[in-house]
């Protein structure tokens, strides 16, 4: 065993794979280390690092092209916000070539991109757009909430022959490290993971949701069982683990930073109650960020995101 | 040349001026049995097409002085449904450009792009089931008319979004040049197209890259039913590569050997590693925007004047003139692919529509939870 | 009383708007009927309509600085699935503006797009993408399913003061006509309208969802009492009117042509069960697009979408 | 050209070549008064800027050799949070360009606004204020840094997305027009958004429409991280223009004289009805990316090339040749500037933050729901 942050816990994910696989390369602004002109490609091929201009749309378009003949691309978007310049090679191409082309052609890439708020960035700074890519069939949503899931979830999602949307949270790049093996594992698309056993209520947390859902867990032990369960992907959702908890509790709270409004937490609740409506006691709730774009003050910030004392809140009221 | 219209009336014609950076190519013409071969797939796209005439039925919903539905309504009651463009009058672009592509070079395609697959080799049977719907088209009917895709022939797909294309044929020769293959790729875009930012951020990266992309932008002067006059800011797309470094060349697309002479060199060019190359191919649409009529062309001598350039005749007279074709050969691939077409017809028409449980489905996802 | 169409609706909104107010113009692809370059401006001035490159961000963007300096843009993009190449215009400039201004600066602009599904033109021309709209904050997103509400929303939207997002829908462009009043009215942005009144089951319509549900209910008629409700606005939503036909038949289900995952559905129901889970004799469901770009083949197109028979089954199911 | 290293041999580093499009404007220079009042605002914007340090304080948390964190971190535990990206350096730009406008007329910016709006006539209360987040801000603490608008001084804003500014700026010009005021619009976009499609988009527009707006691109040779030397096919942004049939012009950016008769020049013909210009002003960020030494200079030779031609210096020398600065003006001046910004930082440090029911919701729609 030894330490990983999470960032480094996806390099090395990343390392290991352009390793295995000589089609594995990384492509976005700033990636570095590339100075100057001459034998670009040459500098390019050395690091498998393509350093691209400002042109969000052309380079994620190129990458759809070059996953379609033969390349395994780790397309960057800098920060989830700017997607909003290039949603259409992500929703239009590479999630809809296999269905168009009738199945002949796969489109094996990884958009990773950071999100999240809270790091008082201001509104085109701290997006969570995870709704939109769990809306756009042909997508696999991908949100690891720690190191370990971070390495391993890069891994799989590298390794899987669909377009998947890799997020990872600014937030969490900055926490503690973690525990983690030597060598390599891979965590599959499509299972969650329960973070913290418990009786009393299930909570589902999203990205930071996890980490926020603990500390409340933490300060509430004793008093309120809570069970936290991480989908860590989101396309495949793992309802049946949910569910399974859910039956166990008898209470359903959805903890995310993206807007509630059309969040995951209301498809989340769907999903639940679709098959396990019996087993609520209680209307299951979200927690999601206020129905605004993000404002910079930090006290506002701070006002329009869920933390640990708003969910111990929720529970105890839902609890009640 | 031996048109009535002379190429500089016509490029008048066809930008309001001569490029500065028109070249005419001077490479060797090509043999005979590959003129011959030209020839019929310029008729294969032209027959085909030219079938697809009442096979699909729209019907306008829109009244008089509406301003709030739009041109589109592509709803259709035939047996082929949903919107399909017409490359009628375009032939000579997309054989000129694919006559001098191997199978393995890879094309992606507009809206408007049957022309371009069959060029590339599409047969007629898949050609005609996926415009059908069946699940023996190409794209298993799943995609239509805008999303013929092969692999095999290297065919990227046609795209619903205008100037999608261009960023995914850069990447098809990112990939050729990452794997150090010596494919090329093209992408087919409208002059309509070259307004689109894809299309900036594609020539800069294929530039800076020195990618094997060429980029064939088809000028038949219309946009769906906006003049290029009145949304380009300048006549000539062509004249837009000197902001890459990179060539530009207009060229008669209507003369299938300029386009040839003009694609082979870029082709060369770009497998060479001298990268990309933008040719801008001034040309016509003889139908509609869309079949049946929809956005049909509002000036009639403008029209005339084009449809006297048409450019399976052009070549057909050179190809005889120089005494490669006569009449009774020109009759006969005629009548020969016009029979192709019908058997294509059929074939489709007795293909299975695909079940519910074959539409690919990306592992791994659920498609109705 | 005279009949119009849907589109004659909205074109004579937008038609009266113009008249009522000089500061409102469209802008967009296609909108004719301009052919020649001389006096461009003048041409265009003549009818209020700027026919454009297809240069949807750009020209999305352009309407944006134009509402912030005294216009009102009605911007149309032609297809929904095409706002995939400027979801930057809309929700990270129209949409954040209002707050990142401090409130200083208002955007009021209507972007018009026609959606939907069955009409046979595939992958790139089916899309319907209020969910994403739903998602992004300081949007308002109007969807009528009917003439009468179409000429109404659309006077409302022009009239406001921030970014609306209306979606007219491909198939209503071509139903039947519907008696309507002569001149003008409006309908409120954030009033749902019962479309037909019922006691056993509550179906939340949206768009095309009205008209399949009103088909169904009339299938049912004398066997099973169906309420179709048709939220018109999705921001704002009438929760109220839906709460109190749940509150009534204890029954929900919701219908749309978009996909089910993270559809507006599972929204609908986030808000009914946190305020109505006690009035809920069951669980509620989404009837939505199966989760699929839309293929081309049209007995595949069919079966991705929700139709009156399937309706009926569901209410069938539930009710039994 | 009173600086040591000549225009020429400048404008060579700066771009790799002198662009054939370089216009020098000959316009008549401002009078004293105005001068003066240049210097005066340039020093606003440096002065303002050099305070910052210290106020904010990120942490970074990437290890060596981390490929998957990136550059950006901004989390920051100082009075000041998030993103700082500061002007030190090019103010020549942001002042020569303001000094053409009217109040009246419009600007929109980019990540790096500060001196853009300083230019503009923006405050410093309400700037410092702004970036602290408080109520008393331009944007009542809700923008930050990136949001520093002003309806009274036609902000239209910073922005955060990279080349969301030019279509904005397109749009205020168009708006002008369509209402017949005589007003103009500015976009400052950097060289690395001159590689977005918006930008293409938004010239091709501009052009056709002849629009009042006029495109400033800073040329400051990085895009974050990123030489312009391999994010641009071209050196020069101004070339880009011939392909919209627009004036394009590269300028020397550090020189307040020189960007002013150019930009007199541009807003004199998109107020005579000319349409758009793009200007190119060759320039340099003497700091980092961001604040804090984010995204620092890591050529040191360059760095002090560039340094040797300090905008500030460049002109208090010549208005000191020139004799309209005397040294004790001119340290007075900085002496009053300075003091000014120390006002403001205490009137930013005293103002409440904004309280949650204080924010600015779009009417009808609901925060909490
Ligand atoms: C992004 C996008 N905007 C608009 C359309 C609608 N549309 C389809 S074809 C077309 C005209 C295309 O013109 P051009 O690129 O010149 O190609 P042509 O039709 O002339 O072959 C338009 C506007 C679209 N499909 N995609
Ligand atoms: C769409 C988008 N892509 C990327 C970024 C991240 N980013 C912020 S500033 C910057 C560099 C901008 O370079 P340039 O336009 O030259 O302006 P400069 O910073 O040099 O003033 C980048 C890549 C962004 N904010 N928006
Ligand atoms: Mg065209
Ligand atoms: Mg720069």
């Amino acid at each position: 065993m030894r330490e990983l942050t999470y960032t480094q816990a996806i390099s090395e994910a990343i390392r290991e794979e352009m390793k295995r696989d000589e089609t594995v390369f990384q492509i976005g602004e700033d990636i570095g280390p590339v100075r100057t002109r001459s034998s670009l490609w040459k500098q390019f091929m050395k690091n498998r690092a393509w350093q691209t201009p400002i042109s969000e749309s052309g380079f994620v378009g190129l990458s759809v092209g070059a996953a379609m003949t033969g390349l395994r691309p780790i397309t960057v978007i800098m920060y989830c916000d700017f997607v909003g310049v290039c949603m259409d090679p992500i929703v239009n191409q590479a999630a809809k070539i296999h269905l168009m082309s009738g199945g002949q052609i796969k489109v094996p890439m990884v958009i990773r991109t950071p999100a999240g708020a809270g790091t008082r960035e201001g509104g085109h700074h701290s997006g969570s757009l995870e709704s939109w890519f769990v809306h756009s069939p042909g997508l696999k949503v991908v949100m690891p909430s720690d190191p370990y899931d971070a390495k391993g979830l890069m891994k799989s999602a590298i390794r899987d022959d669909g377009p998947v949307i890799y997020i990872q949270n600014r937030i969490l790049h900055r926490l503690g490290k973690q525990q983690c093996p030597e060598g390599e594992w891979l965590v599959p698309l499509g299972k969650a993971d329960v973070k913290r056993a418990g009786t009393d209520i299930t909570v589902v947390g999203i990205s930071t949701g996890v980490m926020k859902a603990l500390e409340a867990a933490e300060k509430l032990a004793g008093k309120i069982s809570v069970e936290v369960v991480d989908p860590r992907t989101l396309v495949p959702l793992d309802v049946d683990t949910i569910l399974a908890s859910v039956k166990k509790t008898g209470h359903l709270l959805v903890v995310h930073d993206a807007p509630r409004r059309g969040g995951v937490g209301a498809e989340i609740i769907r999903r639940v109650v679709e098959r396990g409506f019996g087993s609520l006691k209680k209307a299951p709730r979200v927690l999601g960020g206020v129905n605004t774009a993000m404002p910079y003050s930090p006290p506002l910030e701070d006002a329009c995101l869920p933390d640990a004392n708003v969910i111990v809140k929720a529970i105890r009221d839902m609890l009640s | 040349m031996s048109d009535q219209l002379g190429r500089r009336d016509f490029l008048r014609i066809a930008g309001g001026g001569v490029a500065a950076s028109m070249i005419i190519a001077a490479a060797p013409p090509p043999p005979s049995k590959k003129l011959l071969e030209m020839l019929r797939l310029m008729r294969r796209i032209r027959h085909f097409e030219e079938r697809l005439t009442g096979l699909y039925q729209y019907e306008s919903y829109l009244e008089k002085s509406d301003l709030a539905g739009d041109m589109y309504d592509f709803a259709s009651k035939g047996v082929i449904a949903g919107a399909v463009h017409l490359y009628i009058g375009q032939e000579a672009v997309a054989v000129g450009i694919c006559a001098a592509l191997e199978r393995e070079d890879y094309v992606t395609s507009s809206h408007r792009g049957h022309g371009h697959a069959i060029a590339k080799g599409a047969a007629f049977g898949p050609m005609m089931a996926e415009l059908m719907g069946r699940k023996t088209g190409y794209s298993k009917g799943c995609g239509g008319s805008m999303h013929i895709f092969s692999k095999e022939l290297g065919l990227l797909g046609g795209n619903g979004i205008v100037g999608a294309e261009i960023p995914l044929a850069t990447g098809a020769a990112f990939s050729a040049k990452y794997q150090g293959s010596r494919q090329v790729a093209v992408a087919f875009l409208g002059e309509g197209a070259s307004n689109q930012g894809t299309f900036h951020e594609a020539l800069n990266m294929a530039a800076l890259w020195e990618l094997p992309v060429i980029f064939v932008c088809e000028n038949n002067l219309y946009a769906a039913s906006t003049p290029a006059a009145i949304a380009l800011a300048l006549p000539n797309v062509a004249d837009r590569a000197a902001a890459y470094g990179i060539p530009g060349q207009v060229v008669d697309g209507q003369d299938v050997l300029a386009v040839h002479a003009a694609a082979s060199a870029a082709v060369e060019r770009a497998r060479s590693g001298g990268g990309p190359t933008l040719l801008e191919c001034k040309t016509y649409r003889f139908t509609s925007h869309a079949g049946a009529g929809k956005g049909r062309h509002d000036n009639p001598e403008e029209l005339k004047k084009w449809l006297k350039r048409d450019p399976i005749e052009l070549f057909e007279k050179k190809l005889r003139d120089d005494g490669v074709l006569t009449a009774a050969d020109q009759e006969a691939l005629k009548q020969q692919v016009v029979a192709e077409v019908e058997e294509a017809v059929a074939f489709a028409k007795k293909s299975a529509f695909p079940a519910f449980n074959e539409m690919p489905v990306t592992p791994g996802t659920d498609l109705l939870a």
